[in-house]
């Protein structure tokens, strides 16, 4: 499954990469978050607190345990602060 | 459409009275006004990201659950992204409803989404030195409030 | 002077902008405008009676108090008397604080006092018959979550 | 004692005056309204229900229990429905 994956902020800045096209048998957001920090520091550090990352699948804000099945972009991101 | 994302400034007040002349049921008209302050004195500028695919469908959403849970005739959200300097307006809400309220407790409610659950993220830029603004645990406790199960703020 | 009483209209988009320009330490400014609405659409005017030796003095009072109270930079109050027709806006508050929190509950706290403490007397004159506004037991309550005794809304 | 009574409102329309400078030895508010009563029909119906009535004494928000002693003005009117 190829899916889009997209960081902002801080997490985008550890990782070095807003956007990347990525091959994945994950099955759940936990499980890709597992792959990544295996890929490089950068993404270690990214995901070394979980507690502080945020995500949305597909554009909707979801949680960990969400399942990828049929997903076509997933987004990591600290907590918001708009407003 | 209840909601704008965008770079540019915007005129606060023309947009209130705007929205103001267009409202005909509504006796109660609320606004709130989020504005760059430069606390230390020391803010080059203050620059916000966020996610274009999903940052204007969820200020829509927010703004249709904050009109129906409060019966608002009219609301309206405006939010920059980009970079913006001390003093100037980051981002609008304003609601109407026949009582003051209701109009009061749909702002409050809006800006708690806002706060805590549109994809915005600030940065400060300090002397050089840029800092991500950190999310606050009394903007998450104030979004707990709304839900069901809290005793508080509900009608 | 945090308050104005006053027979002619007001622009409240240019107010509230002008007291925007004046803000210098607030992040969060929150409007209320209230608007005379015809609800059933038979109102030829409202006409708002007031006691001028004490209107002034009252509305000053309600803007130090609320000021004190949320630790507001700024508090403009503008209330008007006389004939309104349908549409127009009858006062507007305006508070700037540091945390939304403080601007909203200040702008609602000043409402809560001006609906049921200062000196307005409300007349709706339709076909030719007027009739005085009753007072609301709601407002009334309203008041009285504010009081030290209340479990409600302190912080 | 002469004390000036203003009157707003729909008390205003009843007692058929907006302003009046009265002798009187009333104590209170209470004793005031006592002497007021007896003076007409509107009088009367003004003063009818007194749980619609307030009263501000020298421009203060007081009540039927305050002293008179020293006051110059004491003004009369339905609750207010400011905002």
């Amino acid at each position: 499954m190829k899916v889009d994956i997209l960081y902002f902020a801080w997490v985008r800045e550890r990782v070095g990469l807003s956007q990347e096209s990525y091959q994945t048998s994950a099955a759940t957001v936990a499980d890709l978050i597992a792959e990544l920090v295996t890929r490089d520091e950068g993404y270690a550090a990214a995901f070394a607190d979980l507690s502080a990352i945020c995500v949305a699948v597909d554009q909707e804000l979801s949680d960990f345990a969400a399942p990828l099945a049929d997903c076509r972009e997933v987004a990591f991101f600290p907590p918001m602060t708009g407003g | 459409m209840s909601a704008r994302v965008q770079e540019a400034a915007f005129d606060a007040a023309a947009e209130a009275a705007a929205f103001q002349s267009a409202v005909t049921q509504s006796g109660a008209v609320v606004s709130f006004t989020g504005v760059v302050r430069d606390d230390t004195g020391s803010l080059d500028y203050m620059f916000i990201e966020h996610y274009p695919g999903m940052t204007l469908a969820a200020l829509e959403k927010f703004a249709d659950q904050a009109r129906v849970k409060f019966g608002l005739e009219k609301v309206l959200v405006i939010h920059r992204y980009g970079r913006l300097q001390s003093g100037e307006a980051i981002m609008m809400v304003v609601t109407a409803a026949r009582h003051r309220k209701d109009a009061f407790a749909g702002a409050d409610y809006l800006m708690d989404y806002l706060k805590s659950r549109a994809p915005f993220w600030k940065k400060e830029v300090s002397q050089g030195s840029a800092t991500w603004v950190a999310a606050k645990d009394q903007d998450e406790a104030a979004l707990a409030e709304w839900s069901p199960n809290s005793a508080a703020k509900e009608s």
